[in-house]
């Protein structure tokens, strides 16, 4: 463990800016791709079940 | 001049170096039908899109209840609906949205109940929300006639309405219009089929290549 | 044998068994995610030269990798689709696409804010950027592609065709700007700069890398149940099946 | 003027449905600002020293190429012989029918160079400058571009004449918005050049829309 | 071999017919080539050492735009069905109609690109490689953008969708064509650029010709 | 399975999420006249593109002189002609241009003597040397037809042949194709017009939508 306090830690030495931001973005990137993939989801379903019930 | 129709005084039209018609004149009243007949080729779409002011006439004119239309062409293009070879409908727009979008256009106010049950009409609700482009040539023709359930204009001038359709389709049509004629409209009509149209008046006009 | 294996590897069975796939996939993403993360910020020690900054290759490469890996599978099922003219490979051709197009960009945009704080310059005109840059644009293109075609079984065999043309491409191209870039000595940098790898680092790229994988396959499948209800919405099995979970529910 | 605000409505709508054309568009702008390093070589020294020049080519290009679109489907489908027929005064539905194109084709180009000056080492004063030059330049370039667009209807190969007959017109809009960036590289004010490209814009928006009509007019007989 | 014949003749007839294509894909060569100097500026050391670049880009650009072209009429008028189901080999026609596109946009660019290259200030054996070097690329320019074209068929916008497809497979043509040139330019032998400018035309032509007929078949489908 | 003609086993077709037909079954001898008639949208232009290979059937197979097609492609090729929705001409060449063309792509062997006696046969030789372009409807598609009078191929496919032509040219039409049926042809026909052709055998398939 090399970090002196948790300052220094999210300091990233100088370079937080740049560091966060590219962890962020990963995050936020693969987050909102799960988010659309699911709301693709609930909007297939909800056409497949109208579509079911007209059938019926 | 107190006619309330359309009048063409010695139309003549030229394309390429010949000369297609010359010397055309008819009167069409309220009520009336004009069948434009000939063979492929003799100048009838031609004629039709002359009269909707689409293509310049070599000499003549042409009144709309009483006025020259080169003086009063608002006038005339809001009282004409003119449906050619061509559809006039997005592929990639459905059929509500086309014609939603088409009405506007032409300056008509409709709502959407009135343009399902223009649908219904001509029996092509049930693809109501597909887009243009996956329909038959034949549903494709019937969304583009549909605008015929909607309008209150009072001149129709279209060129081969029937081709394309089934036998029902041309049924439901054909009532369509007769209805239009009985209700003081006109309608300026090409086709290579028999088709009868029940109207108060009907001339036949015969071009000959 | 192998017609069976296909028959089995039909809309109607798959959609069920991916369903069950997908929670395993995501939770060892996220077990290998957590260890990956904290092997690299808390047990890879400061570079000596590049200070904390470097930390930002524990996301850029893997990222970088996972970009032209899932090129590669993609490309693998576009040709297994339109060989055996198949459904579900040319759909999870399909369903691969946006998330290697999403890793290319963040090894693009990783990849910049790494060279801001060390080179100074946002963007140079290095090979291996502009070939990452290059392989964005053939996602794109493919993407693009698909959506403008509306039968989806177009859409599938174009694509594929267009993911194969490009495959026997990327290493023309990355050989040809690997050449152009040493033939123009214009960029006084070369990424051999970059110090040696520390065994700790290797490892925690590797278990990022892993991480994405996992990651990958989690969403690739998630996208592929959506593609096939929305393509299959009207046949039988997807009625029964939504019977089911709607019985289920009451 | 309902009829404008549907006409406009109804193109953003078909954008929409394809939204990959908005996205080619764009891409098209970057894949071309992106080939010339490869072309040139990738010394920064001369990449800022010509990025101007080549931004704003791009997006003259990417601009141009969309314009085939304008009329042409309206053309083959018929709307536009019932656009003709319409008791609408003609020019407004082309205003309508250009702000949907900029909005779809220019704009996205605006908020994009940016980043691609990035890539070309530009600073971050020359790169405003670029923003403002591209917001107003490319209205001139949508609007100019529509006579052309109406000119071509119905020709082959109409992609290639269009490119002809505009480009001559759009160099004026080149050199004043290159010239602008160029400008504010050296340090000196752009705002020369910047009231040259919005008088150039204005004159184009009283003009072109009437030239247009005709040109339909024109191409439908 | 004969229907190759005859496909290749109606096309140059076609294309003949239609002078101004010709002379359109020319004129946008021309035009873009020229562009640049007004967009960057009159020095000529910076022009000449962009020359290559911007004239391969020019060059590509104006291949690329009458790609559109290559299928679109014989899919809308319905030729392209007859030829799919004509008892003949469809790479074989393929093959002809990628001729006939490049007699009539490549061939011309080649003629054409030395004289450009005179107002860019290059010296006379860089103008012979910037020759040579047009005359083995361009070929694969047409039969890769062949690719492209038969893709996008029947797709609304396809022009732009073209470049996105396309350009990115340019790229190495591009980096060798204007290598070439750069490297006369700077004293250097360019026969290896040259010598794999003509392994990758080989290749697409080996290559490319099925590839096309398989996205034709798909896109009639 | 010594069948000289063409037999369709089971056929069904898919378009978008709809299945347009499933089990279609005939059999075409030499001679025979196959009418595939429906209404609008039914999926008869489906059917023919699909026996021409130019769409995928979702299952079944079609046997051509007892082979199954998908292994003797060419052989069936050779041996069809067809003619769909569109003209396959070229607006820039004249109709003999058009014509000679075709029929070299074809792989068929013609003289321009045959040529200008072809469009004779359906009289548009008046307009022989006009761009197609400037051609009426029914006059373009009168081009597109006279490739009948120049064809030796056994199967013809002829999406709605009658639509837009004038009475005249349907006769002609009607009587070539009985001509072509006398001889050991055969076709499939699909038309919206009452049509009477002569035929050794006539069989009616009739969609539903
Ligand atoms: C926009 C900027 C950048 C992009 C697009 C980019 C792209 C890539 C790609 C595609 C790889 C994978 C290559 C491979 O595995 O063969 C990679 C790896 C790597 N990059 Fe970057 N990079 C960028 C900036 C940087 C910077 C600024 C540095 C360092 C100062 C850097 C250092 C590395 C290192 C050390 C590797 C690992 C190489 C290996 O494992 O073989 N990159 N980058
Ligand atoms: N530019 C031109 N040069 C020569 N002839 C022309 C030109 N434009 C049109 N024509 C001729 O004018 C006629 C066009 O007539 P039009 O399209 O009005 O026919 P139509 O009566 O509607 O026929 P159809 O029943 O086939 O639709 C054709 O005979 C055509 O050859
Ligand atoms: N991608 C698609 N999605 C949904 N429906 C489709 C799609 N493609 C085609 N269809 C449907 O398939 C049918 C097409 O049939 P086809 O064109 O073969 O009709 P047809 O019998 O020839 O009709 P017509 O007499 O009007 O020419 C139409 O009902 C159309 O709506
Ligand atoms: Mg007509
Ligand atoms: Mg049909």
């Amino acid at each position: 463990m090399h970090w002196s306090s948790w300052s220094a830690f999210f300091n990233m030495g100088g370079y937080a800016f740049y560091v966060w931001f590219s962890f962020g973005l990963t995050a936020l990137c693969l987050a909102w791709e799960i988010l659309a993939v699911r709301k693709r989801r609930d909007v297939a379903l909800n056409l497949a079940r109208l579509l079911a019930q007209d059938k019926q | 001049m107190t006619s309330k129709g359309v009048t063409a005084v010695d139309l003549s039209c030229v394309r390429g170096d010949r000369i297609l018609f010359k010397h055309i004149d008819f009167t069409l009243e309220p009520g009336g039908l004009l069948y434009v007949l000939g063979e492929n080729g003799s100048g009838k779409s031609s004629l039709l899109r002359l009269l909707c002011g689409l293509i310049k006439a070599e000499s003549g004119a042409i009144h709309w209840q009483g006025a020259d239309v080169k003086h009063a062409l608002e006038v005339f293009q809001s009282d004409l609906l003119y449906m050619g070879h061509l559809n006039g409908l997005k592929e990639d727009m459905s059929p509500i949205e086309n014609l939603q979008v088409n009405a506007h256009l032409a300056g008509d106010n409709v709502n959407k109940q009135a343009i399902l049950s223009a649908l219904e009409a001509i029996d092509v609700k049930r693809c109501d929300s597909l887009p243009v482009r996956v329909l038959s040539q034949g549903q494709k023709k019937r969304v583009a006639l549909s605008r015929l359930w909607l309008t209150k204009r009072k001149l129709w001038i279209l060129d081969e309405p029937f081709a394309a359709l089934d036998s029902t389709s041309v049924d439901l049509l054909v009532s369509r219009i007769s209805q239009h004629l009985s209700n003081g409209g006109m309608a300026i009509v090409t086709t290579h089929q028999e088709v009868v149209i029940s109207a108060q008046s009907t001339q036949v006009l015969r071009l000959s290549a | 044998m192998n017609i069976n294996w296909f028959k089995y590897s039909s809309p109607q069975t798959f959609y069920p068994l991916a369903g069950r796939m997908i929670p395993w996939f995501a939770w060892i993403a996220v077990i290998f995610a957590v260890i990956g993360l904290y092997i690299s910020f808390f047990i890879a020690p400061t570079d000596f030269q590049q200070g904390e900054a470097y930390r930002i290759i524990f996301v850029h490469v893997p990222a970088a990798w996972m970009s032209m890996f899932i090129y590669m599978v993609m490309a693998g099922w576009a040709a297994l689709g339109l060989s055996l003219n198949a459904r579900l490979p040319a759909m999870m051709a399909q369903a691969l696409a946006p998330t290697g197009a999403i890793f290319t960009l963040l090894a693009l945009v990783t990849g910049s804010f790494w060279g801001k704080p060390m080179w100074g310059t946002w963007w140079v005109w290095d090979a291996r950027l502009t070939s990452e840059l290059i392989l964005l644009f053939l996602y794109l293109g493919f993407i693009a592609l698909q959506s403008s075609i509306d039968d989806p079984r177009k859409a599938d065999k174009a694509g594929a065709l267009l993911a194969l043309v490009g495959v026997v491409n990327v290493p023309i191209i990355y050989f040809s700007v690997k050449w152009w870039n040493t033939l123009h000595q214009g960029s006084t940098i070369s990424m051999g700069a970059a110090p040696k790898m520390v065994t700790t680092m290797l490892l925690g790229m590797l278990f990022m890398a892993l991480a994405f994988w996992m990651y990958t396959i989690a969403v690739a499948l998630m996208r592929v149940r959506c593609i096939m209800l929305e393509r299959e919405r009207a046949s039988d099995w997807v009625k029964v099946l939504l019977l089911k979970a709607t019985g289920g529910n009451a | 003027m309902r009829a404008v605000v549907t006409l406009l409505r109804r193109d953003l709508l078909l954008a929409f449905r394809r939204r990959s054309d908005v996205a080619t568009t764009l891409f098209f702008f970057l894949i071309v600002a992106s080939l010339f390093p490869l072309g040139v070589g990738p010394e920064p020294a001369v990449l800022s020293r010509i990025a101007p020049g080549v931004l704003w080519v791009a997006a003259l290009l990417a601009g141009m190429l969309s314009l085939t679109r304008m009329f042409a489907s309206d053309f083959s489908d018929g709307s536009l012989e019932q656009m003709l027929i319409a008791p609408q005064p003609l020019p407004m539905l082309v205003i309508a029918k250009v702000l949907a194109h900029w909005i779809v084709c220019g704009l996205p180009v605006v908020l994009l160079a940016p980043m691609i000056g990035l890539q070309y080492a530009l600073p971050n004063d020359a790169l405003l400058v670029l923003v403002l030059s591209l917001l107003l330049g490319t209205p001139a370039l949508s609007l100019i571009g529509a006579i052309g667009a109406a000119l071509t209807l119905g020709v082959r190969g109409s992609g290639l004449l269009i490119a002809l007959l505009v480009l001559p017109l759009y160099i004026p809009v080149l050199i004043f918005g290159a010239g602008a960036v160029a400008a504010s590289q050296h340090g000196v004010s752009a705002e020369a050049h910047l009231s040259l490209l919005a008088a150039f814009s204005l004159l184009s928006l009283v003009l072109a829309p009437f030239a247009t009509a005709a040109a339909l007019r024109i191409s439908v007989e």
